[in-house]
């Protein structure tokens, strides 16, 4: 054992500009050290977790998180698209911003750029993915880990996208237990994770 | 964070870790440095998500102890990985299993690591995926952009890669020294010694 | 399920005498206790080495596969299908670094299209052998330490070959297996024969589509009567496929290919390994054009069934299919019509457009040559083999290809009868009524005709012709006959109608003739190859009656010896006249 | 791309014809024996023997030093083409239980208890109760004791991409054993079924070639082996037209009827017949597609299988992705290796699956000195054509002897693009290692400080400090650091001046840049000579037995040096 834990992890510097107007159900679990930016609001529905350093930016538009979504560390929801200059995203004519369907996984790392992105009820995105502007994914689509999404493509529900882009139906029909599965995993995260909801209101 | 810049960006404990103060360290109760540990900027250890049910030492959680993520000796965490226990529905509630690296593993940058156990002289790459519940036994290298998929096992000697990741080919008799972070560690810290030529 | 499990009770016995369950089985193992070939082998292998016996190790190749497995078990252990991924250095894995599928065209460049996919050209000059050689060493070595798990000690080799393979090639495969595996002996076989005995017959007439040719081998009692090419098969069908995707991919209609051949530029619309995959994959090929009266024909029952449950025919069905493209830029999904799907094998296969005349002899389409195969075979030969085709080949996989072929055969057969000599002279002969009886006959029941110039060159096959010359004759009772009806065994050949029969592939039939202990058609002897393997590689017949005669003095050797020295004279005369 | 790594290759000389050595003159392997020149012979011809990295066949012969061992007795390179190997242990990759090598004839090449691997991405498998939740982090890697989830029946699934085998309609009963339960859903009652059964045990499939392969192989395996037991059955096969007299006799038998009735013994004997029923394995082919036609006007291309899928399929002939099985993991080895010559082990890891010592491990870089490459200033990412370019070449000595090194290279580099190269000091030795493999930390310290200093004083003097011809750029207590200078040679495709191309050079071809045409690669001969230790073996045939003798040895061979991209304008 060693210093290591004596030592706090330090808190990442809070974006400049006002606090992103917030709406957040009475019953989510959000981390301290997650981040939230921007000038629309954001709205998370009830049951859902925010891990530390989820970073949530409503610069482009608002976000909106449904019921029992688990929203990782270091996802990035509402990033400025890669295509956009870097020096000012508002000008991107695609505005809107991201909506996640309830009971969603957004997995470490991925990234959600802002457009009008939706990512449909029941998806799980996995580590790394990124889903460009204005894509829409259906219900209960999986992407596995660092898969891509281009802006403004239609992914149809079911769909999953593995191995560099190939595709194909999730024909299991398990949604019911994989919520059930969900929920559970939400009950431990309520107790793991310190929430801190007043931070952000 | 600022107080202390002065003092160079490692923080080295008496155990010989190198922790760069830019390090994410969350609930550090629960990580087990086996010292001689290089942690540097960026890089995430997620030591919050701690076993809450109670499992039988079988599932090889050391008794007692409530460890999340345990770390051998002469380990290198590269910028911005990420090391998070794997989670899972057992005996009907969701829990969190500790997770288990052994010594000389090198992770590379931006890779997230979610296995089971991870041997010694392994070497995992830059933007990887290890999957959760994934065993990777010893001497293993794991080439950039793989992605393992959970409970995969790899064997000994293995040189994996693809998305999915697969056994793409084998260790050579000459190359385990490769594997040897001795001298890596001593490259990095507060006042780094060059690698040899 | 449930039946399954019933009726495996037996099958569990077996397992559990073999500890962990019912691989006994899976792998198709000699041991499996109901074949009698246990005590056969016994006998005839030499005592000492029966365990070495039965790992003979039996290699099927192709310029662009390659398998490989055990004798005696009913599928190889591996497949190897020739890439360049495998021709890199050792531990060079940028194979699987990001990014790598994109710069294909950085790969492609400056080499013919899918020259790294083959392991040789047919045409043998100035192709570098020793690069032969390393590949197929290579691709040995992976398969015996990765797939068969075998190590370095020595072990007996079966080659199954195309009679096609030119003799320089052919050295070099057994330079390769004697210096790099230290085998004691490798026999050859030749692959139709081999995919005939695994059709269970002794006779046929193999169309084996392969990648650079499509050969037809007229097989008689295992031997080669006869063999026949053309360039139409894989490799230019996956051209043409090239050319089919550039054009969707420029947006044109696929337009006739003699325009669209013209603007075969760009190299580098596609890459190689894609076309592939969409002529695998896609294509598929049409009906004949004009159905054959079905009544004539065995293999065909079940031909016209599916007509009414389909809407429309496929032939005219327009709805798009997509096909996404990755290595094309910016990558696009093509949305072809299904009917245009069937163009590519029309083109290749077929090429109705064009008068047979304008062929060359070496690229006819299929099925004209296979008519003209049959057509060409002495009497009785193509009687037996008519009623035994066979289908091998990669490019046989393409769904429909095989039925379109026949029926086009069976078209011209019916449209033809059998007789060699066609145009004007031939109607008038036969609209001549003093002839009419004969001429009715030739027209009518097209495989019993009467040709004498045919019989003229059917070699040993010349003495049954007898008999069914006299078919014009009334029948006389024929005691032999009767004779060998009486016999318990006796089961009349099917003959004389079209028939197309299911092999198990030519590496099935080498398993098994090697498991049977059958001789091979020439058997190398390793220390005779070191010696005078390059000539024997010139001039083959002396080595290998020369191992005939060394193979007759080891065990089991006496029938070895008798029979390949009795089949040199032909067996070689594959290799030979190459 | 634009980062470049550089490398070293080397040649195992069991592959070229210039390897010398003077301990023992049977050193070289048993494959195409070169014949052994002596060191002289070889000096002279290392410059005009043009040894081309960049020909397709060097691909096959150039390794890094990692993958090559060295014999002790025959004191030679062994790569892995010249080594035999030796099955030491099997195991399965997954649940790396070992299996006995003598099951393999019986169980075959891969993993028979529950180890498979998904048909559609290859990921694995994991057995799991279909009511329960395939949710992947339901289950432990080892699956086949996840007593505590309910009862099936039970499934395939994969944790990747989500395809599991109720797909393709098959279920298990018990968790355990799934090898054997697949089997029998895919080959019904396997050898002894008859070809019908093989094909409707498996419901969901067409009675496909792939499904009934087996149950038709054994079938007609049987018929044959009963034709021939009917036949003569002195002699194999004989009646299969192979050996003649049988067939002769028929031929007798036939058109002499009526001796064959005194014949009858005979003529029954050799009275064969072709297969024509099932039972026989006997099968006309259904020329019928048009249900797969159908199929895939309905189902397009994501219907069909992907060649790999193919590729990766114990059996041949899938079509359709309802026609994938699992695929059972392969077996994997752990071998020890021979050298072919001597017979003398190189290489021996321990026989249990979890250990990963070696009993004996003789590899080449504990002898062979390391090459490492460090452009002389930071470069730019590519080279520019025709600019030179300093490079410093480190070699590392393993030995604890003092070791020679001489270098020679082409002038320069073969291939369409010749590139100058000049080694500015191809001959220089090194100090012995003070411990082979590994060195001590603080030898690593001192090494370290040197190199501190050596960078130091090359960054007061900066560019005034200049890399002098025949002197050593800087050395270490067992390594040494030289100069190599390199000319790149312009890519354009108009032909190369004429001064930069050799004579007797055919007309270069001016097609496109093929791939990696664009690195600079410098072929060397290295030509290492020390005193060492006689080998103390039976075989070396010079000096024998006497202890503690010194003994001149030496070692050449090529290998290629991998310097950087050159520029393409």
């Amino acid at each position: 054992m060693s210093s290591s834990n004596k030592r706090q992890s330090v808190l990442p510097r809070m974006p400049a500009g006002p606090k992103a107007p917030v709406n957040f159900s009475s019953s989510i679990t959000i981390a301290d050290s997650a981040l939230l930016a921007g000038k629309h609001t954001i709205n998370i529905g009830s049951e859902s977790v925010v891990h530390p350093r989820a970073r949530l930016d409503s610069a482009l538009g608002r976000i909106t998180i449904g019921r029992r979504c688990v929203v990782h560390e270091r996802t990035s929801l509402g990033a400025a698209p890669a295509s956009a200059p870097a020096s000012d995203p508002t000008i991107l004519n695609t505005q809107g911003g991201v909506t996640i369907g309830d009971y969603a996984t957004l997995e470490v790392g991925a990234v959600v750029e802002a457009g009008g992105t939706v990512v449909g009820e029941g998806c799980v995105v996995g580590i790394g993915c990124r889903i460009g502007s204005g894509a829409k994914l259906g219900k209960h689509c999986t992407l596995t880990p660092l898969s891509e999404i281009q802006p403004g493509e239609e992914v149809p529900d079911f769909t999953v996208v593995y191995s560099n882009g190939t595709r194909r139906l999730d024909r299991r029909g398990i949604t019911e237990l994989k919520h059930k599965a969900q929920a559970r995993q939400i009950e431990v995260l309520k107790r793991l994770i310190p929430s801190n909801p007043t931070k952000f209101q | 964070m600022s107080r202390k810049q002065v003092k160079g960006e490692y923080i080295e404990t008496d155990t010989g870790n190198k922790v760069a103060r830019k390090a994410i360290l969350i609930g550090t109760q629960h990580i087990m440095l086996g010292g001689k540990t290089v942690i540097q900027a960026e890089a995430m250890i997620r030591g919050d998500l701690a076993r809450t049910a109670q499992v039988p030492s079988s599932s090889g959680a050391a008794p007692g102890s409530n460890t999340a993520v345990a770390i051998g000796r002469y380990c290198f965490l590269s910028k911005g990985c990420c090391l998070r226990p794997p989670g899972r529905i057992y005996k009907g509630s969701f829990t969190y299993l500790p997770l288990r690296l052994g010594d000389h593993v090198f992770i590379g940058e931006g890779t997230v690591v979610q296995a089971a156990t991870v041997g010694s002289h392994v070497h995992i790459g830059q933007k990887v995926v290890v999957g959760e519940f994934a065993i990777i036994k010893d001497y293993v290298r794991v080439l950039d952009g793989s992605v393992i998929p959970a409970n995969m096992v790899i064997p000994s000697f293995s040189i994996v890669a693809g998305q999915p990741a697969r056994i793409v080919g084998e260790v050579p008799e000459g190359g385990h020294e490769a594997f040897e972070l001795r001298e890596l560690y001593k490259s990095v810290g507060n006042n780094p010694q060059p690698l040899p030529v | 399920m449930a039946s399954s499990t019933g009726a495996s009770l037996p099958h569990r016995a077996l397992s559990s005498l073999r500890g962990t369950g019912g691989h006994a089985a899976s792998q198709g193992t000699p041991g499996s206790p109901h074949t009698p070939t246990r005590p056969l082998s016994s006998a005839l292998g030499s005592p000492s080495s029966s365990r070495a016996d039965d790992d003979v190790v039996i290699i099927e190749l192709g310029s662009r596969r390659m398998r490989i497995g055990f004798a005696g078990e009913s599928a190889p252990k591996r497949t190897v299908s020739f890439s360049p991924e495998q021709q890199r250095r050792a531990g060079d894995f940028r194979a699987w670094e990001a990014g790598f599928e994109q710069d294909w065209r950085k790969r492609a460049a400056g080499k013919p299209c899918g020259a790294d996919h083959e392991l040789w050209q047919l045409d043998v000059r100035g192709q570098d052998l020793g690069l032969v050689a390393d590949k197929l060493e290579r691709e040995l070595r992976d398969a015996f330490y990765k797939y068969l798990l075998i190590d370095s000690r020595p072990k007996k080799f079966t080659l199954v070959l195309p009679p096609t393979m030119p003799l320089p090639l052919l050295s070099t495969v057994l330079d390769t297996i004697f210096n790099q595996f230290q085998a004691p002996t490798v026999s050859l076989l030749s692959s139709p024969v081999m995919a005939t005995m695994a059709a269970g017959t002794r006779s046929a007439l193999i169309i084996d589509m392969g990648w650079h040719e499509t050969t037809v081998t007229a097989v008689y009692e295992y031997r080669e009567v006869q063999s026949w090419r053309t360039i139409r098969a894989g490799k230019l069908l996956v051209e043409e496929t090239y050319d089919f995707l550039s054009q969707g991919i420029q947006g044109r209609p696929a337009t006739a290919r003699t325009e669209r051949t013209e603007n075969r530029s760009e190299k580098d619309a596609v890459s190689f390994e894609e076309c592939e995959e969409v002529a695998s994959r896609m294509l598929w090929c049409k009906r004949a054009a004009k159905e054959p009266d079905p009544e004539t024909t065995e293999g065909l029952a079940t031909v016209h069934e599916h007509e009414e449950i389909e809407t429309t025919p496929p032939a005219e069905d327009q709805t798009p299919m997509a096909i996404p493209l990755k290595s094309c830029k910016p990558p696009k999904t093509l949305k072809i019509p299904f009917s245009e799907l069937a163009e590519p094998c029309e083109a290749i296969f077929f090429e109705t457009r064009l008068s047979p005349s304008c062929f060359d002899d070496h690229e006819l389409p299929v099925h004209l040559l296979v008519y003209r195969a049959l057509l060409q075979l002495p009497l009785d030969v193509r009687a037996i083999c008519m009623s035994r085709i066979i289908f091998t080949g990669g490019c046989s996989n393409i769904i429909g290809l095989r039925g379109r072929i026949f029926d086009e055969v069976l078209l011209l057969a019916q449209e033809r009868g059998w007789d060699p000599v066609r145009g004007k002279g031939v109607e008038q002969y036969k609209a001549n009524p003093k002839l009419k009886r004969n001429g009715g006959r030739q027209a009518g029941d097209g495989p019993m005709p009467v040709i004498v110039q045919q019989a003229s060159d059917g070699s040993e096959a010349e003495a049954n012709t007898a008999p069914v010359r006299a078919a014009h004759l009334p029948q006389e009772p024929d005691l032999v006959e009767k004779l060998i009806r009486k016999e318990s065994n006796y089961k009349p050949p099917a003959q004389g109608t079209l028939r197309a029969i299911d092999s198990l592939g030519a590496w099935c039939g080498a398993s098994m003739t090697t498991q049977l202990k059958v001789p091979a058609l020439a058997t190398v002897d390793r220390e005779l190859w070191l010696q005078h393997g390059v000539l024997g590689a010139s001039r083959p017949s002396e080595v290998d009656v020369k191992s005939a005669q060394r193979q007759s003095m080891g065990p089991s050797g006496l029938m070895r010896g008798q029979a390949s020295s009795q089949t040199n004279n032909w067996t070689l005369g594959v290799w030979g006249s190459v | 791309m634009a980062s470049f790594t550089p490398y070293t290759y080397i040649q195992c000389p069991c592959h070229d014809t210039t390897t010398t050595t003077t301990t023992t003159s049977q050193s070289r392997p048993a494959e195409d024996a070169p014949s052994p020149t002596s060191p002289h012979s070889s000096d002279d011809d290392d410059d005009d023997h043009n040894f081309d990295p960049r020909a397709p066949r060097s691909n096959y012969s150039l390794y890094p030093l990692e993958y090559l061992l060295w014999c002790d007795v025959c004191h030679q390179i062994r790569c892995p083409r010249c080594v035999a190997e030796e099955l030491v242990t099997i195991y399965c990759p997954n649940c790396l239980f070992e299996v006995a090598s003598s099951s393999l004839k019986t169980e075959g090449n891969r993993c028979t208890r529950s180890c498979f691997q998904c048909p559609i991405c290859i990921g694995p498998l994991a057995v799991q109760s279909l009511e329960s939740a395939p949710e992947p982090s339901l289950l432990s890697a080892d699956n086949a004791n996840t007593a505590t989830t309910p009862a099936g029946p039970w499934i395939l699934s994969c944790s990747y991409c989500n395809w599991n085998s109720s797909e393709i309609g098959v279920k298990f009963d018990k968790p355990q054993g799934i090898f054997a339960q697949l089997q029998k859903l895919r080959h019904g009652e396997d050898s002894h079924s008859k070809h019908a059964v093989g094909g409707d045990t498996s419901p969901t499939k067409t009675d496909s070639v792939a499904a009934t392969m087996k149950a038709r192989f054994s079938a007609m395996r049987s018929f044959y082996s009963a034709q021939n037991a009917i036949a003569n059955p002195s002699s194999g096969l004989g009646d299969y037209g192979f050996s003649s007299p049988g067939a002769l006799s028929r031929i007798m038998s036939i058109y002499s009827g009526n001796n064959a009735g005194s014949h009858k013994q005979k003529s029954k004997g050799t009275m064969t017949r072709e297969a024509d029923s099932a039972s026989e394995g006997f099968r006309a082919l259904d020329l019928d597609d048009s249900s797969a036609v159908s199929q895939l006007r309905r189902d397009g291309w994501d219907s069909t299988v992907i060649g790999d899928q193919a590729k990766s399929q114990v059996e041949e002939g899938a079509r359709f992705a309802e026609e994938l099985w699992p695929i059972p993991y392969l077996l994997r080895t752990k071998r020890s290796k021979r050298c072919p010559v001597c017979r003398h082990i190189i290489s021996k890891p321990e026989s249990k699956v979890a250990n990963t010592r070696f009993r004996m491990r003789l590899v080449a870089n504990t002898t062979i000195p390391s090459i490492s490459i460090k452009p002389f200033n930071p470069p730019p990412a590519l080279l520019k054509p025709l600019q030179p370019v300093q490079y410093l070449l480190t070699f590392r000595n393993p030995l604890f002897d003092e070791v020679k090194v001489t270098l020679a290279t082409p002038a320069t580099t073969p291939g369409r693009f010749a590139s100058r190269v000049t080694v500015l000091c191809p001959q220089f030795q090194m100090d012995p290692s003070t411990e082979s493999g590994m060195y001590l930390v603080d030898d690593a310290l001192k090494d370290d400080n040197k190199d501190i200093q050596g960078r130091r004083r090359r960054g007061t003097e900066g560019g005034t400090h200049q890399a002098e011809a025949g002197k050593i750029w800087e050395r270490g207590h067992n390594w040494v650091t030289i100069v190599v200078e390199v000319v790149p040679a312009s890519l354009s495709l108009e032909a190369p001046p004429a001064l930069l191309r050799k004579e007797g050079e055919p007309e270069p071809d001016l097609s496109p840049l093929k791939e990696d045409e664009d690195v600079l690669e410098i072929p060397m001969f290295v030509r290492l000579e020390w005193e060492g230790d006689v080998s103390h073996d039976q075989m070396s045939t010079s000096t024998g037995k006497e202890k503690d003798a010194r003994e001149k040895k030496e070692l050449a061979y090529w290998c290629t040096i991998g310097i950087g991209r050159i520029s393409q304008e």
